[in-house]
């Protein structure tokens, strides 16, 4: 057949550089010059969540009463707190907590969500009509009230403070999903899945799965900061992780009262916690640029 | 239009039905007794089951629900069983600074937010864009308590310009809304940025430079108001969000909101208040999003209510 | 609809908010709050919602305190917290410690102009007396029997059964007006009536209630115009309200800020001990915390002026007996100095020489958080692991009161504090120590069971003989004390900050605010 | 050859449209009473202008709708009510060729899975059989072996289309229902992918059901047509009687509208007036009488019947025809 | 009749990617007379509608720049003239529609409103005048109520109608040229007659120039006098549109006329093209459409052939009509 020859045609050209989806999405988020830093930001911190433990100075947990509240100084270079505790200790290690519990929440809240607004937009009808007003029951119910609701039911502690707030990002997770499911629907290609027989599992999550994971990355980091926030709430409330925990929320809110006479206590986890933040917040928008085809093209 | 209104807010009574019910049962199955909480710590137990029969708690949850229902509908929303009080006077002088409180966030919010997000679009990948980005993402990352603290400490303890807390007088509702909108404010300014760029590309936009348009008029008379309707969207959902009391701020800032109230009153497990707050939040909330609708429709004459 | 422009309703909504907010201002009265001068008002900003302003029904200390601006009953607290006379010129009780006589002061009015006489207290009492929902009716109040109008001024109140803290309830007991009692008894949360110095002006829920001058109070004297009474439950907050005069009085005074405030001329701090015990119960049914020595052992370890200076910022007094000093037949006993080999010692001899694991449960308030975690590093020095359980109030409460049996009981440790009226020894002891109050009946959460101090506590309660009581509360309070069924850590001192021009007003040691005088100097 | 694959008879599609926000549900018959046969190894095309709902059709079909009524005859077997468990069998005998080739292949998986998806659906096959199977088809049209491993988003239009079809083929199918294969390409592809459909035709005795909007194209590529006008069949027949001897005067006017590549041949053209109406709202009476030049008063309320011209198949729905 | 009114010489596009230059034109040369219809023709990606772009100057929130050559108009360099400038020439003197009449509108501004715009920035009307104006012009469109789609949004307007409103817009300040880029692509075929009959007729009437962009041989033929073949950012032949049909020179415009279906056509197989277009970043050395042309010489391979004039005007751009170098090296 006469087609044979398109494949003969590039020989004379220079090979051209097609990427894999995955080398292309590099390529374009180094350019992303602000994400690409913060991102770096957070490699850090996930390397310090692995050896915090390890290069602290002190003992997190260990108190002095006899240098409780101290500013920074040589000894302690981000101060002590109430009890005398290494404050820069306490957030080298509270990095892998505050990481884990945030990151852990939103996944979870991910994947619930997004199972939920896969289905509520590939099947649409009443279950559709179910998800969707049930998330804006969610939507309007006060998170606190769901949170000491949750917290009482499963009693405190970190792994009921992920539950709380991933219970919280599920109904905008399945929003999401379920917009971009819409949207992924339309693609002739979910059709032709559909003429070819295949079943809906498969339609779900081998077409349109991955067409939301874009937007999901991008989202999911953005909530990541929303997450330690909110997790940081729940300490101000006093619902969250066991009070020794050196989890920056938690430090925060311990060390409000000391705002006036020893600002160090709060301002040091305040500072981590606004960077970690911001990184993930920025490296959300970076992704955006890079992975959202809507901005994406020039 | 008005017939549209009508039907929407007929169509709100069954939603608000269930979320009652739920609500309700939601409230009684948190944990804690109430009684309990109303006869005291020193209370004997002799104390608590008289108290539960004196606030009516020993009834089985459904006829609790439907003597709760069936004052409502006389209009009562009855007596707090922690203060003694109706519930409709604890609601009245925090209703209105809760409003006033969540216009004020809200306003400035959306004002500097557009802004920040036209300055940004307009100015794609140069300085202004990075600048209000940054201003941006930082609203979105600082936790609202600590803002608030140090808002308190500079604006207040140091320069003494506004008062630490409280609701009298305008200026003291500078520093609660400052801390309220910071995040709207970011979160509002990144989808206005998105999505004037977005509106940017499209084909009307072209037709308006081929027209000779000004670029200034491009910009205002024809992207401006095509992308503003995502932004609605995502300005109408923080606003119910913020209509439902933000106990955070409220606490920082003494301000006599109903997001305390409920905290109060979750605390103390005090059904009665609980019930109508979080109801009222729903009605709030489903208003909110009547009028988003109806600011859609004026945003896209594609939308139309007949 | 569709022709109006977008622009013009956002600039539109902005403007109706601005007008909005700028009409209550003009409705929030004048804003020349917190100005010098006697004619204008003081403002004491107080660290928690008033919750009720029914006299009969109120179990908070804030709502107390302005109840007593504006309220007085037929006796009454002094400086010390002990009982004085005050709408009674005097009183006597029967031997058999049942019949209770007051001789009222006269030429009192209510505010509304009613008279106050002993019709006025038949009322009152009789209101308490029936209505089971009031909290004062059940403590003490149901055991009336009956109430005699003796003459225009002096009535009688029988009991049925003796009840010795019934002096403190009618203190505590402050009189309304009858005719709010008979005509608008709804308003009594709201608005109250009463004889004292202050009148009710406004609640305005959530954000302030303002009491004004009643010229015709009976007690003369020079006072301020106009209290504001006003909730700032963040502790920064009510600092910087103090600093920068929007208040002129703030309790309490959160001891960490004290510092911000040193060579501050403007604001005098005054300490009062206090009545409020803070301990950590121990369940003294549950292994291996039934052997005292375990619990003696938990004593020894702990540092009490540490946890002072950490957990109370340096303000408070060790806990030297099962009741605070200002209480009445207050003993000091032996205290438990810190001697961590004694506790290893002990604990070796109970079979716990590696230590062991145990829980302490509290509430969600960063104070007890902080105090738990002090007893948690405490613990660690001799080799017990702690875990903390913070649990939102009515959680806890429910963990606790839920077990209807001591065997039932999850509860191991608790950390709480304990705060009654310094006359009132009862209410520091019965609830806390007598075997009937154990849960779900009532705050023995030490599952603390002594037949003797059972039956001392009894005959203490049923005597009107005070030397008798002093002699049986010094034999309680010395068997408990040894019996160790709490971790006794301290007892709060009071914080109060005062702007320097203000006169007149102290802090009992209940944490009650006392106006009566107030003024500016 | 006179084996009949396909008998649709009188299937009907509606649609509820729900208007504004709050407004009544309007009804939208996007199909309304449509047959046609379609011999084994033939090529029936429909053609119409968009919204005339030939690919509603299609898609009826191919099940991917469900028809509101009317009967759907594969190789002998009724399908139009079956539900989706009792298709597969159908599902392998009829395949589906996409007008975007952007758009219906699935930019995150490789070629090689691409075109191994029916299989890994409707078989047991081995991988390395199917790998076999999926090397094979590639051949066949004018792919190679290297290809398997990239995403379709580096190939061009005309590639990815080749990959649609072989994703079609891998099957063996008996049906190709074909939406628009080649509008999105440009000419010099089209006429590529043009061929190719009739090469793949000619080898494996494959039917097609050929949806298009471009009568040139439709020309080119059919035994039969249909041409559809507001959900309806108004002139149906073997290709040559349509071409040149239409007899619909929509026919005519969507013959005499397509512009002829040669300046030679510019000419008068019937230009209908105004615009198509809207399915939603469909005019009473035959559907193109509000366009139609020759209209006539029965027109606006009678809907014209069936009626054939000659003797080769050639049906007509119009007045003109039938007094 | 044969005053030139644009010339486009040797234009240069560059589009940035990365920080990588790609150019995307490369030298076009055309030119349009007085009155003329002027058909520019190629497959997606050849250039024929950034060569528009360049003329209009629409290059604002994308990357691309013109990077060399000259836009005259009206002997004007108009490629020299500052934003301000240009921004008064368009839709004034050259006026442009496009290819989606659905997102060319703007959705939500009344199509009065839309229309007014540039008769008031233009003609210096006020707001009454400009109404009228804009009422005429709709009228001239042969749009039927236009009282009342002046008060109507785009999306209440079928696809044909919002077209004749793009044209109308168009023509309301009387261009000299108008360019229509794929101005029917999006229309059923029915309606791209009436639109087409309607430019045709309007191009008379006013006497204006129109540069059309097609992919759509059909309407080429139809409508135009002069035909511009692109391929590759490049013009590959320019002639009379009956030579053009009748003859063929290039072997791409051969190729291309070839492939195209015919109503009546007979032939069984179509002619192809063998291959795609090349990637802008990655084009062949020597001529771009060696790799697939049926008449490939070695020469093709190595060098880009010039245009060539021929006889009737035509211009080529073929190593088969270079007689001296192109057979030297057959």
């Amino acid at each position: 057949m006469e087609f044979t020859s398109t494949v003969t045609e590039k020989k004379q050209v220079v090979p051209k550089k097609k990427y894999s989806p995955v080398r292309e999405f590099w390529v374009n988020f180094k350019h992303q010059k602000t994400a690409f830093f913060a991102s770096m930001f957070i490699l850090l911190l996930i390397i310090i969540a692995i050896i915090g433990p390890s290069i602290a100075p002190y003992d997190p947990y260990k108190p002095d009463y006899d240098a409780t509240l101290q500013g920074p100084s040589s000894e302690h270079i981000l101060g002590t707190d109430e009890y005398g505790r290494d404050i820069f200790s306490r957030i080298l290690v509270g990095t892998r907590i505050t990481l884990s519990v945030s990151t852990s929440s939103v996944l979870l809240g991910a994947i619930v969500g997004t199972v939920l607004g896969i289905m509520s937009g590939y099947f649409g009808g009443w279950l559709d009509r179910i998800i969707m007003r049930s998330s804006d029951v969610m939507f309007a119910f006060p998170d606190l009230l769901l949170a000491i609701a949750i917290v009482a039911v499963l009693g405190p502690g970190l792994n009921n403070v992920i539950i709380a707030v991933s219970v919280f990002s599920v109904p905008s997770f399945a929003r999401l999903v379920r917009g971009s499911t819409l949207e992924a629907k339309e693609n002739t290609f979910v059709e032709a899945a559909k003429s070819m027989g295949a079943p809906h599992k498969r339609i779900m999550f081998k077409h349109i799965f991955p067409e939301t994971v874009s937007s999901l990355i991008v989202f999911v980091t953005m909530r990541i900061g929303t997450a330690i926030i909110a997790a940081s709430s729940l300490s101000f409330l006093g619902l969250g992780a066991s009070p020794e925990t050196p989890d920056w929320g938690a430090m925060l809110s311990m060390g409000r009262d000391y705002l006036g006479t020893a600002s160090h206590v709060v301002m040091m986890p305040g500072i981590a916690i606004f960077l970690t933040v911001l990184a993930f917040n920025l490296v959300g928008d970076g992704l955006r640029d890079v992975l959202d085809p809507k901005t994406k093209n020039e | 239009m008005f017939q549209y209104i009508l039907k929407r807010i007929i169509e709100m009574i069954p939603l608000l039905l269930v979320v009652s019910i739920l609500t309700f049962l939601f409230i009684h199955m948190i944990p804690g007794d109430p009684a309990r909480l109303v006869a005291g710590k020193d209370a004997t137990l002799e104390d608590v089951n008289r108290v539960s029969i004196e606030l009516g708690l020993d009834q089985p949850i459904w006829k609790q629900y439907v003597t709760f229902m069936g004052n409502l509908f006389k209009g009562d929303l009855g007596t707090s069983l922690k203060t003694g009080l109706p519930v409709s006077n604890m609601f009245a002088d925090r209703f209105m600074p809760s409003i006033y409180l969540t216009l004020l966030s809200m306003g400035w919010a959306l004002v500097i937010g557009l802004i920040i997000g036209t300055l940004s679009a307009v100015f794609k990948n140069k300085w202004p864009d990075h600048l209000g980005m940054v201003t941006a993402v930082s609203g979105i990352s600082l936790p609202g308590f600590w803002l608030g603290l140090i808002l308190i400490q500079i604006f207040s303890v140091q320069l003494g310009w506004f008062p630490t807390g409280g609701a009298e007088g305008w200026k003291s509702y500078v520093l609660p809304s400052i801390t309220l909108g910071a995040g709207i404010m970011s979160m509002l300014a990144r989808f206005t940025r998105s999505s004037l760029l977005e509106t940017l590309k499209a084909d009307f936009i072209r037709t308006g430079r081929a027209k000779g348009l000004k670029e200034s008029s491009v910009l205002t008379k024809h992207a401006l108001r095509n992308s503003l309707i995502p932004v609605v969207t995502i300005a109408g959902l923080q606003f119910g969000f913020l209509l439902g009391g933000s106990v955070v701020v409220e606490t920082v800032f003494s301000f006599p909101g109903m997001g305390r109230l409920l905290i109060d009153s979750i605390a103390f497990r005090d059904y009665p208040v609980i019930q109508s707050a979080l109801l009222l939040f729903s009605i709030e909330f489903i208003l909110v999003n009547l009028i988003v609708d109806i600011l859609y429709s004026t945003l896209n004459p594609k939308i139309q209510y007949e | 609809m569709r022709k109006a422009n977008l622009w013009k309703m956002l600039f539109f909504a902005l403007v109706c908010s601005v007008l909005l907010v700028g009409c209550s201002d003009e409705n929030g009265g004048d804003s020349e709050k917190g100005q010098k001068g006697s004619d204008k008002e003081i403002v004491i900003a107080v660290n928690e919602n008033f919750i009720s302003m029914d006299p009969h029904n109120t179990g908070d200390t804030n709502s107390n305190s302005v109840q007593s601006a504006m309220l007085e009953g037929l006796l009454g607290f002094d400086s010390d917290g002990q009982i004085t006379t005050v709408l009674a010129e005097d009183y006597s009780v029967s031997e058999n410690a049942l019949e209770y006589t007051f001789k009222l002061n006269q030429g009192i009015k209510f505010h509304d102009g009613e008279e106050f006489n002993a019709e006025a207290v038949k009322v009152n009492i009789e209101r308490i007396m029936k209505d089971e929902s009031l909290r004062l009716n059940s403590r003490g109040f149901n055991l009336i029997t009956s109430v005699d109008i003796l003459g225009d001024y002096e009535i009688k109140v029988t009991l049925k059964t003796p009840y010795s803290a019934m002096l403190t309830r009618f203190s505590v007991a402050k009189m309304l007006s009858p005719k709010l009692i008979k005509e608008n008894s709804d308003d009594i949360p709201k608005s109250p009536v009463g004889t004292g110095p202050f009148k009710f002006v406004e609640w305005v829920q959530g954000d302030h209630l303002t009491v004004e001058r009643y010229d015709d109070y009976w007690k003369k004297g020079e006072r301020v115009k106009k209290i504001t009474y006003k909730p700032v439950p963040e502790n920064g907050s009510r600092i910087a309200m103090l600093k920068t005069g929007e208040a002129s009085v703030i309790y309490p005074l959160p001891a960490q800020n004290l510092q911000e405030l040193e060579g501050n001329k403007d604001i005098i701090v005054s300490k009062i001990p206090s009545t409020i015990a803070r301990y950590v119960s121990i369940n003294t049914m549950k292994e291996p915390f039934d052997d005292v020595r375990i619990r003696q052992a938990f004593n020894y370890a702990v540092d009490k002026n540490a946890y002072i200076k950490v957990v109370n910022s340096g303000f408070g007094l060790p806990l030297d007996s099962v009741i605070p000093s200002k209480t009445l037949y207050y003993v000091k006993q032996d205290v438990y100095e810190q001697n961590i080999e004694k506790a290893k010692e002990l604990l070796k001899e109970a079979g716990f020489e590696n230590g062991f694991t145990a829980e302490i449960w509290g509430n969600t308030n960063s104070d007890t958080m902080k105090g738990m975690q002090f007893i948690q590093q405490q613990l660690k020095e001799i080799g017990v692991t702690v875990e903390i359980k913070s649990m939102e109030e009515g959680t806890l409460s429910d963990e606790i009161f839920g077990a209807q049996t001591p065997e039932e009981a999850k509860l191991q440790m608790w950390y709480v504090s304990w705060s009654s009226y310094a006359s009132d020894v009862t209410n520091a002891t019965k609830p806390l120590f007598h075997s009937e109050s154990i849960p779900p009946n009532s705050a023995n959460t030490a599952y603390y069971k002594n037949t003797e101090v059972d039956s001392w506590m009894n005959e203490a309660n049923s005597t009107g003989d005070a030397t008798k009581q002093a002699e049986l509360y010094e034999k309680i309070q010395s068997t408990i004390y040894k019996d160790a069924p709490w971790i006794f850590l301290g007892v709060d001192e009071l914080l109060v900050g005062t702007r320097s021009d203000i006169e007149g007003i102290y802090v009992d040691p209940t944490g009650g605010i006392n106006v009566s005088d107030a003024n500016f100097k | 050859m006179s084996n009949k694959l396909l008998k649709v008879t009188g299937i009907r599609k509606s649609f509820e449209i729900p208007s504004g926000i709050l407004g009544k549900k309007k009804i939208l018959k996007a199909v309304n009473d449509v047959s046609f046969e379609i011999m084994e190894g033939q090529t029936f095309s429909l053609v119409g202008e968009s919204g005339c709902g030939k690919s509603t059709t299609g898609r009826l079909v191919s099940r991917l709708l469900t028809p509101s009524e009317g009967e759907i005859w594969i190789d002998g077997e009724e399908i139009s009510q079956k539900k989706e468990s009792q298709l597969k069998k159908m599902r392998q005998k009829v395949q589906m060729i996409f007008q975007d080739p952007y758009a219906s292949l699935n930019p995150r998986m490789k070629v090689r899975d691409i075109i191994a998806e029916p299989l890994l659906i409707h078989t047991k096959l081995s991988k390395l059989e199917q790998q076999r199977l999926v090397s094979e088809i590639l051949k066949v049209v004018g792919l190679n072996e290297s290809h398997a491993d990239r995403y379709a988003h580096e190939f061009s239009g005309g590639q990815r289309q080749r990959i649609g079809i072989a994703r079609a083929l891998i099957m063996k199918p008996r049906l190709i229902i074909a939406d628009e294969p080649v509008s999105a390409l440009d000419v010099s592809i089209q006429s590529q992918i043009l061929n190719l459909l009739k090469d793949l035709q000619s080898e494996y005795n494959i039917t097609y059901l050929f949806i298009s909007h471009d009568l040139s194209v439709v020309e080119h590529i059919s035994d039969y047509i249909g041409v559809m006008y507001l959900g309806t069949i108004v002139e149906s027949g073997p290709k040559d009687a349509i071409f040149s001897n239409p007899q619909h005067p929509y026919t005519k006017a969507l013959l005499s509208s397509v512009p002829i590549p040669d300046p030679k041949l510019r000419k008068e053209r019937i230009i209908l007036k105004g615009d198509l109406p809207s399915p939603m709202n469909p005019p009473a009476g035959c559907p193109f009488h509000t366009r139609c030049p020759v209209s006539m008063e029965m027109c606006k309320t009678i809907v014209p019947k069936v009626t054939q011209v000659a003797l080769d198949n050639h049906f007509v729905s119009c007045h003109l025809m039938s007094s | 009749m044969s005053e030139k009114l644009l010339q486009v010489e040797q234009l240069q596009t560059e589009f940035t990617k990365d920080k990588q230059k790609i150019r995307i034109l490369h030298g076009v040369n055309f030119h349009i007379n007085k009155g003329e219809v002027i058909g520019l023709v190629g497959e997606s990606g050849c250039g024929k509608s950034l060569t528009s772009l360049s003329i209009m100057g629409l290059f604002k929130g994308t990357s691309g720049e013109i990077t060399g050559g000259h836009i005259r108009f009206n002997g004007q360099d108009i490629t020299s003239l500052n934003v301000n400038e240009m921004r008064k020439m368009r839709g004034k003197q050259i006026a442009m529609i496009f290819q989606e009449p659905m997102t060319s509108l703007n959705p939500v501004m009344k199509i009065g409103e839309q229309l007014m715009e540039p008769i008031r920035i233009h003609l210096n009307l006020n707001k009454k005048q400009a109404k009228e104006h804009a009422i005429s012009m709709l009228k001239k469109v042969g749009i039927a109520r236009p009282d009342e789609v002046i008060n109507e949004y785009p999306h209440q307007l079928s696809g044909g109608m919002r077209q004749r409103v793009m044209i109308a817009m168009a023509m309301s300040c009387n261009p000299n040229l108008l360019i229509a880029d794929e101005p029917t692509t999006a229309l059923d075929v029915t309606i791209q007659a009436q639109i087409l009959e309607l430019m045709k007729q309007l191009q008379q009437q006013e006497d204006m120039s129109i540069l059309l962009i097609t992919h759509d041989l059909g309407i080429v033929a139809e409508m135009c006098d002069r035909v511009v073949v692109m391929y590759a950012g490049r013009v590959v032949e320019e002639a009379n549109v009956f030579d053009l049909f009748e003859e063929p020179k290039h072997p791409y415009t051969r190729g291309l006329i070839g492939s195209v279906p015919k109503i009546g056509d007979k032939r069984d197989k179509l002619d192809s093209i063998k291959g795609n277009v090349p990637d802008p970043s990655d084009m062949p050395i020597g001529c771009k459409f060696a790799p697939r042309c049926t008449q490939v010489m070695p020469i093709c391979l190595e060098a880009e052939p010039t245009s060539i004039m021929l006889e009737n005007d035509r211009l080529c751009s073929c190593w088969l009509y270079d007689h001296e170098r192109g057979e030297m090296h057959v």
